[in-house]
């Protein structure tokens, strides 16, 4: 992507960069990555009542294919590190969900000594979404205002969106 | 073919003294790129959004609608972000191997195209051993997701290409011989010869013409079924057990090829037994017009192709998925005894009628009709039984 | 001239092919190179207007052998390893042997006058060779699926050794 | 040796693998596809709840217990309230018992679903999960109407529930079992009887009566043995004894006792003995208050007390010691996933890898269970 | 049962069962699907569908909050953060912060149990998915402003009313959990 | 068989390895010598009369002055429960392990180990269950303290509400 | 060299897959690698039979000896592969020298 970014900032580059962008928010496949009680939201949401699909959100079981990641549930420390290397295989450009208070910030678990409080700590969050757990229409709600993100995300030209990068040691 | 060369060469868009070889090969490959780019590739998109349609209604889902109207521009956007997608190659892969695989897979699925029969002239090469020749290309896909396997260096990806090829090799053996009652029948190989030997009514299809045909179509079917890996013998994908099997670490274009190939391998099994055992692109000879009437022909050949494809998405929505040591007890023990027996008996058959028997296609047509109402009955019981109607909020 | 472009281009593959199958180091190369190989010879066949053979070479060695092949350099390889060696020992003696006989042999073929017929024009040959292998040759036909039953029982008998005990 | 040399691999399943069923991980020492040994590699989900307890104090620790086992938490809120009761003395109001009867019930008909759907879904069966997810959702409504959550209830509390029967719920109620039992029938015909799914789970992973007490296999699992165990019928705690219900065991209709068709199959007609106490529970449920008087600031007096609950995934165990403070002094949860799963490795000799996951999904293990 | 028999039965067991199967999928595809379209295609919004007693993000009345901190105290994860002084002269309560981590919040409901005038309560609101964790705090108090003190007669100020009465309609609810009202549904 | 009558009958049968018979109205149990654990477990198990075939719950305890082990133990058979406690001494708590009676023990006695830290002499297995191999100390002692980062990871969170100062004081 | 394609040229194309096969043949030490050096050179002889059947006139009696030596090279195949199988099961190797050493 460096040499795309160079790219100056004519009406065609930015045509594109909606169109792409507007390609790339309509098939967010995510992987498939519950944790702990969000899980069962997170199918719930790729269930029959919430249906994420409608918005070409497929799951994915493997890190390579996915496009966003929905941190659905607590992390802890033994998992901690594993979700890294889950979060490096991913190509770019990737995504991340933070499901539920667990993921966000420890939550009800910040009191527990084997848990990481927050995945903001290891990867860099996109999305929060509040809730323990949040129901599906809130997971929903959270994916369209990733998209909305996405949206104003600029690829060909220099502006990144607003993607900072989180180093882990 | 040839008419289409000669009619270019003396409209003298080469120019008038144009090789006649050199016009023939231009126009193959302005078709085939024709035919891959603009049939084949967006088929397998178009495929893959009508699946997860079919799916998401069996299972009481809508399924992608937000992207285009009703969803239907969803392969498109799929496919673009496979492409913007970054390329990784993984540390651990074989480099060469691992890029080359996805490129042979889709040449096994491209291969098929050049004897599709769309219809009466449709068709990019009417090869005398046209039916051979798809059995042989298609063969081709073992190479790549073996190679795919291999190369990834994952194990989960060794186990699901292992799997993949002792699937397609052993599969390969029900399914050809499953062609071969259809080949007595005719005595050709060629795609054409075997459509141009039945009718277009359904008592002139292979599929009823005697039981023994009835019985290869199945066979042939569920066979073709397991070289495409889908489901219930998606065994080398199985995503609970295997991640993603063969294609576990491709990601971005390469994993679209795979991805466009496992849809697109849908119309070349539909398109195989559209034309060996549904009477092909056959239809009643309405018009004298030659465009109409291909036209027609055409549609009719789609929609029966598209009705096995939806079949097998169908099946998929229903199905659980079978165990590899049941694949090859099914394989062994169920397909290939009974379709040589199939083959012995065709051969009987033809020898006792070699001129066909109208009165068996008559009553195995009905035969159809009878189960297919007895599955209507049971559709119909399940609907009154429970009607669903139970929303705890109505409003929405 | 077109045939002279697909010719050349089916004869760089094949040899390109081959030579990865006789050089290369690593065994997993030189059995999927031995696909190009394959792949070649059948663009030979058809262009020598044998279809039939030429899928039946398609189907029995792409779809056969190969796989078989690969199967077993699979099983009895580290399947693990992507560096796997393919040792190879003698390559003077080898060297000299292969060229020198296939140079006795091009100079052969190249200092004898073939008698050449002229070539008939391309045509289905599926009906003919069905008759050839029912009618002239109907006993090396019955020979030959004699050969491949008992090859088939012999592999059984072979690799079901051990667990028969 | 005469077995055939082929080389053995080592795999690893997890801790993120979509049948793991939340975050499990296996070793798994494989010969081609015939495992040699799966040795499971768990706490990816520690949370240390049972240290939580010792610091929010037992009104508090409520919503915890939703977290033990999220699938059924309204037995994790029941096994909680019933071990502080049963420290303190306290009586719970017959309505209050109803009301947990009810709620749990639902519970474990929402927990089987789950159960049983991604079962199918492990076998390759999607449809057979999203059914069952449906069914879910209507259950979940009216659970959400009843204690405003859908998954972590926070229902019951020492001395009773929280909430009672909102108004119009118990015929919303009983409509929904009206509709249940012949989607039930449809689910059946869908997957149960089918041949392919009765050949991927008989005579798979077959556990034997004395193994099972071994191992301390609980719930669904040990009766799928053949063993007719069912706290709530044999030690009835709450208010079982008031209801005629059937406790289902293993037949070995399909295959061998105790194999992975008969712990489907048991939780099959769980769901309609459940479904029928449901029915008894909604039509019978007297007046009366839900909740006993209990102070805001309990302090149970010192002591130690285990109780036992039948969950819907068997035998739950809580163990509580009180020094008489208003922070319990140790909570020890035994549940029957940790039991499940310590048997695992046994298991899964000599099975081949997709029967691994068959018998993770039949033996329902969920891992917040088995980690805390 | 022969073997030949099984192998009959096998494959007509096979036949017969995924024929059923295929009438039951195929049966939904003239069913209605189940799928609320969220966010846009509802003819109502889905958050007004939720029962009263759904446990949404937290809101507070501050017009009835009387500042006894009970809320805080009850929080078993100290999400929330409440200032409020009491005046040792005029006994009045100025309520100075009031703040609730929504993202760490687990939504138990146990906060709004020990409230007297149900003024902090669950809304069935669940949209609040935000791109930072500081924006999911919701602030409650801009400014210092005094707490709600009961009166004893009937007259309350009648802009203080309706708010006064939903808070009592969210205690009759849930807010107190107990006999009161029991056997009404019965 | 009554649990009191169960305990008499293992005091008649090992006298003064049972060091106290707790009754109470709930759970009442008793208290036998460490060294005596498995002589006890065994004779409970193959007693006709007792028949203890499941070992339904082993927990730890941490009373800060000692350590326990308790057993709670059933039979399916009989269809009667018992508890078993052993005391031991907070520095380098060891008992032998019942594993080889019942296999259950092999998992919570390595969760014991894990989180209480009591050594079970003789267990074929005795790794970490639920924390990671390189975790320091065991969680459940009372005097446990958390470690303020776990591969870099640090285990604290600052609550991102800053509560403001009270002004009169 | 002229354009047209002849007889020639096909005969040549053989001879250097020939000798490319017996090339693998001599060296491997690997009994697969010798497999797959014979598979060439019956591919080699199988090209100098079309090429004769095509030149020579005589239709179909050089590409039915092409089918006969592609069954052979499938027969040859699958026991040749069975053997090495077995021969791996035994010695846990398939260098054709190591076999021989261990036999003593």
């Amino acid at each position: 992507m460096s040499l795309l970014n160079t790219l100056p900032d004519y009406v065609l580059t930015t045509k594109t960069d909606e169109l792409l962008n507007w390609m790339r928010k309509s098939s967010l496949w995510y992987m498939l990555f519950g944790l702990a009680c969000c899980a069962i939201e997170l199918m719930h949401t790729g269930g029959p009542r919430a249906d994420i699909e409608r918005f070409g959100a497929t799951p994915r079981a493997s890190a390579r294919q996915s496009d966003l990641m929905i941190v659905a549930g607590t992390l802890t420390l033994k998992m901690a590190l594993r979700t890294r290397l889950l979060y490096d295989q991913m190509p770019d450009p990737k995504y991340v969900i933070s499901m539920g208070s667990c993921a966000s910030c420890g939550g009800l678990f910040q009191l527990a000594y084997s848990v990481c409080d927050g995945v903001d700590k290891i990867l860099p969050v996109d999305v929060y979404v509040p809730g323990c757990p949040p129901r599906p229409e809130a997971l929903t709600e959270g994916l369209l205002k990733l998209q909305e993100k996405i949206m104003s995300e600029r690829w060909l030209t220099h502006q990144n969106g607003s993607r900072e990068q989180v180093t882990v040691a | 073919m040839q008419t289409l060369v000669q009619y270019l060469i003396s409209s003298g868009i080469f120019g008038r003294h144009a090789p006649y070889e050199l016009v023939a090969a231009i126009t193959v490959i302005v078709m085939s790129a024709a035919v891959f780019l603009g049939v084949a590739f967006p088929f397998a998109g178009m495929v893959s959004w009508v699946e997860r349609r079919v799916w998401a209604r069996i299972q009481s889902r809508v399924g992608p609608n937000r992207v285009g109207p009703n969803g239907f521009l969803q392969w498109l956007a799929d496919g673009v972000k496979h492409v913007c997608k970054e390329d990784i190659v993984p540390d651990e892969a074989d480099p060469t191997l691992f890029k080359l695989a996805p490129y042979l897979v889709v040449l096994a699925f491209v291969l098929p195209w050049a004897v599709m029969p769309f219809s009466s002239s449709l068709i990019l090469a009417d090869l005398n051993v046209g039916i051979l020749y798809m059995t042989a290309v298609t063969a081709l896909t073992v190479v790549g997701v073996l190679m795919a396997g291999w190369s990834s260096n994952d194990k989960w990806s060794l186990i699901g290409g292992i799997r993949s090829a002792a699937q397609i090799v052993s599969y390969e053996i029900p399914a050809g011989l499953s062609i071969f009652p259809v080949v007595l029948m005719t005595g050709t190989l060629s795609m054409q010869g075997i459509i141009r030997a039945q009718g277009w009514a359904p008592q002139h299809w292979f599929l009823f013409a005697n039981p023994f045909t009835m019985i290869a179509a199945i066979i042939l079917f569920i066979s073709a079924l397991a070289e495409g890996n889908r489901t219930p013998f998606d065994l080398p994908e199985a995503e609970s057990e295997l991640v993603a099997g063969f294609a576990t670490e491709y990601s971005g274009m390469r994993y679209l090829f795979f991805f466009m190939a496992e849809w697109g391998n849908l119309f070349i099994i539909g398109a195989i037994i559209t034309t060996l055992f549904l009477g092909g692109w056959q239809f009643p000879h309405v018009t004298r017009n030659v465009v109409v009437m291909n036209v027609l022909q055409l549609i009719t050949f789609n929609v029966k192709v598209l009705f096995l494809v939806f079949v097998s998405m169908w099946i998929r929505g229903t199905l659980p998925r079978v165990r590899i040591d049941q694949l090859m007890s099914l394989c062994w023990k169920y397909f290939v005894p009974i379709s040589f027996l199939d083959m012995v008996g065709t051969a009987i058959w033809v020898a006792i009628w070699p001129n066909g028997n109208e009165w068996s296609g008559y009553v195995m047509f009905a035969a159809g009709i009878v189960v297919g109402v007895i599955f209507v009955q049971r559709v119909i019981y399940y609907l009154r039984r429970s009607r669903m109607e139970l929303y705890f909020r109505p409003t929405i | 001239m077109l045939q002279a472009i697909v010719f050349y281009a089916l004869s760089v593959l094949t040899i390109g092919s081959a030579c990865i199958v006789a050089f290369s180091r690593n065994i997993v190369y030189s059995t999927f190179a031995l696909l190009g190989a394959f792949m070649g010879v059948v663009g030979i066949y058809v262009l020598l207007a044998a279809d039939f053979v030429a899928m039946v070479q398609l189907l029995v060695y792409v779809g056969g052998i190969l796989v078989l092949t690969i199967f077993a350099v699979m099983l009895t390889q580290g399947i693990g390893d992507v560096a796997i060696s393919n040792r190879a020992v003698g390559l003077v003696p080898a060297v000299v042997t292969a060229v020198i006989a296939t140079g006795v042999m091009i100079y052969a073929v190249l200092h004898t006058h073939w008698h050449v017929a002229a070539t008939a024009p391309i045509a289905p040959t599926t009906y003919g060779i069905g008759n050839a292998l029912l009618g002239r040759f109907m006993l090396p036909f019955e020979v030959a699926s004699l050969v491949l039953l008992s090859a088939l029982v012999g592999a059984v008998v072979i690799s079901r050794h051990e667990a028969r005990e | 040796m005469n077995t055939l040399h082929t080389e053995e691999m080592t795999l690893n399943m997890g801790p993120q693998h979509p049948s793991t069923h939340g975050v499990l991980r296996f070793v798994v020492r494989a010969d081609g596809e015939i495992m040699r040994e799966a040795v499971p590699d768990v706490g990816y989900l520690h949370r240390s709840i049972e240290k939580i307890a010792e610091k929010v104090g037992y009104h508090g620790f409520m919503p915890y217990t939703d977290r033990v086992d999220y699938v059924c938490a309204m037995f994790t809120n029941q096994g909680w309230a019933s071990a502080c009761e049963k420290l303190a003395g306290i009586e719970v109001p017959k309505r209050g018992e109803y009301c947990r009867v009810i709620a749990a019930e639902f519970n474990r008909l929402a927990s089987h679903l789950l159960s049983v759907g991604t079962m199918a879904m492990d076998i390759g069966a999607m449809t057979p999960f999203t059914h069952a997810l449906r069914e879910r959702e209507m259950i979940n409504d009216l659970i959400e109407e009843l204690c405003g959550a859908r998954l972590t209830f926070n229902y019951m509390r020492i001395g009773g529930v929280a909430f009672d029967l909102p108004p119009g719920w118990r015929e919303k109620a009983l409509a929904y079992l009206d509709h249940f039992e012949p989607i039930f029938d449809e689910y059946n015909a869908l997957i149960s009887y089918n041949k392919i799914y009765i050949e991927r789970l008989a005579n798979v992973g077959v556990i034997s009566a004395a193994d099972a007490i071994n191992y301390n296999l609980v719930g669904p699992n040990l009766r799928a043995c053949g063993i007719k165990w069912d706290i709530r019928k044999d030690v009835p705690y709450s208010v079982y004894r008031d209801f005629d219900f059937d406790v289902p065991v293993g037949e070995g209709r399909w295959g061998k006792l105790g194999d992975a068709m008969d712990r489907y199959m048991v939780r099959i007609r769980e769901l309609a003995e459940s479904a029928r106490i449901l029915r008894q529970a909604l039509t019978r449920i007297p007046s009366g208050p839900v909740l006993a008087k209990v102070p805001r600031n309990f302090k149970p007096p010192a002591g130690e007390c285990q109780v036992r609950i039948e969950s819907a995934r068997g035998d739950m165990g809580w163990y509580v010691v009180s020094d008489g403070t208003a922070y319990p002094w140790r909570v020890h949860v035994r549940t029957g996933s940790f039991a499940a799963m310590g048997i695992m490795q046994k298991l899964s000799r000599g099975l081949m890898i997709a029967d691994l996951v068959t018998i993770i999904a039949s033996l329902d293990v969920i891992a917040p269970e088995i980690d805390r | 049962m022969t073997a030949i028999g099984s192998y009959f039965r096998n494959i007509k067991d096979a036949v017969t069962t995924i024929f059923e199967g295929m009438a039951v999928t195929a049966s939904h595809f003239v069913r209605r699907p189940y799928t609320v379209q969220y966010p846009d295609r509802t003819p109502m919004r889905v958050q007004d569908t939720l029962p009263i007693r759904y446990r949404g993000i937290l809101e507070v009345d501050l017009e009835i909050c009387t500042g006894c901190l009970a809320c805080e105290r009850a929080c078993p994860i100290d999400c929330i953060v409440m200032v409020a002084e009491k005046d040792p002269a005029t006994r009045a309560i100025t309520i100075s912060q009031f703040d609730i981590d929504i993202a760490k919040c687990m939504f138990c409901g146990l906060c709004s149990e020990p409230c007297p005038t149900g003024s902090i309560h669950h809304t069935t609101e669940f949209e609040g998915a935000d791109f930072s964790l500081e924006s999911l705090i919701k602030r409650f108090v801009k400014e210092p402003i005094p707490a709600y003190k009961a009166k004893k007669g009937p007259e309350t100020d009648p802009r203080i009313a309706p708010i006064l009465d939903r808070g009592m309609h969210f205690l009759d609810e849930w807010a107190q959990p107990g006999g009161e009202k029991s056997g009404s549904t019965t | 068989m009554e649990a009191l009558a169960i305990y008499q009958r293992l005091k008649d049968q090992f006298g003064d390895q049972i060091l106290e018979i707790v009754d109470r109205k709930t759970d009442p149990y008793c208290v036998i010598a460490p060294d005596a654990v498995v002589e006890v477990a065994r004779f409970m198990r193959d007693d006709p009369e007792i028949a203890m075939d499941c070992l339904s719950n082993q927990s730890g305890v941490d009373y800060k002055d000692r350590m326990e082990v308790v057993y709670h133990l059933f039979s399916y058979a009989k269809r009667h429960g018992a508890v078993l406690k052993v005391k031991l001494p907070r520095e380098n708590p060891a008992v032998e392990t019942v594993e080889k009676l019942w296999s259950s023990a092999n998992w919570m006695e390595r969760e014991i180990f894990d989180l209480i830290g009591v050594n079970f002499t003789g267990h074929s297995d005795l790794r970490r269950i639920l924390l990671p191999e390189d975790w320091v100390g065991h969680p459940l002692r009372k005097d446990f303290v958390e470690p303020l980062e776990y591969h870099g990871i640090s285990t604290v969170r600052e609550s991102p509400i800053i509560r403001l100062e009270s002004k009169r004081k | 060299m002229s354009g047209a394609i002849g007889l020639d040229h096909f005969l040549i194309l053989s001879l250097i897959v020939f000798a490319l096969g017996m090339f693998c043949v001599l060296t491997r030490r690997n009994a697969i690698g010798i497999l797959m050096g014979v598979e060439l050179i019956l591919n080699s002889a199988n090209i100098n039979y079309l090429a004769f059947a095509f030149y020579g006139g005589g239709r179909y009696d050089g590409q039915i000896f092409a089918i006969f030596v592609i069954m052979l090279a499938a027969a040859e195949a699958v026991i040749g592969l069975a053997v090495v199988l077995a021969i791996y099961q035994n010695f846990r190797t398939i260098d054709v020298g190591a076999t021989e050493s261990l036999r003593g």
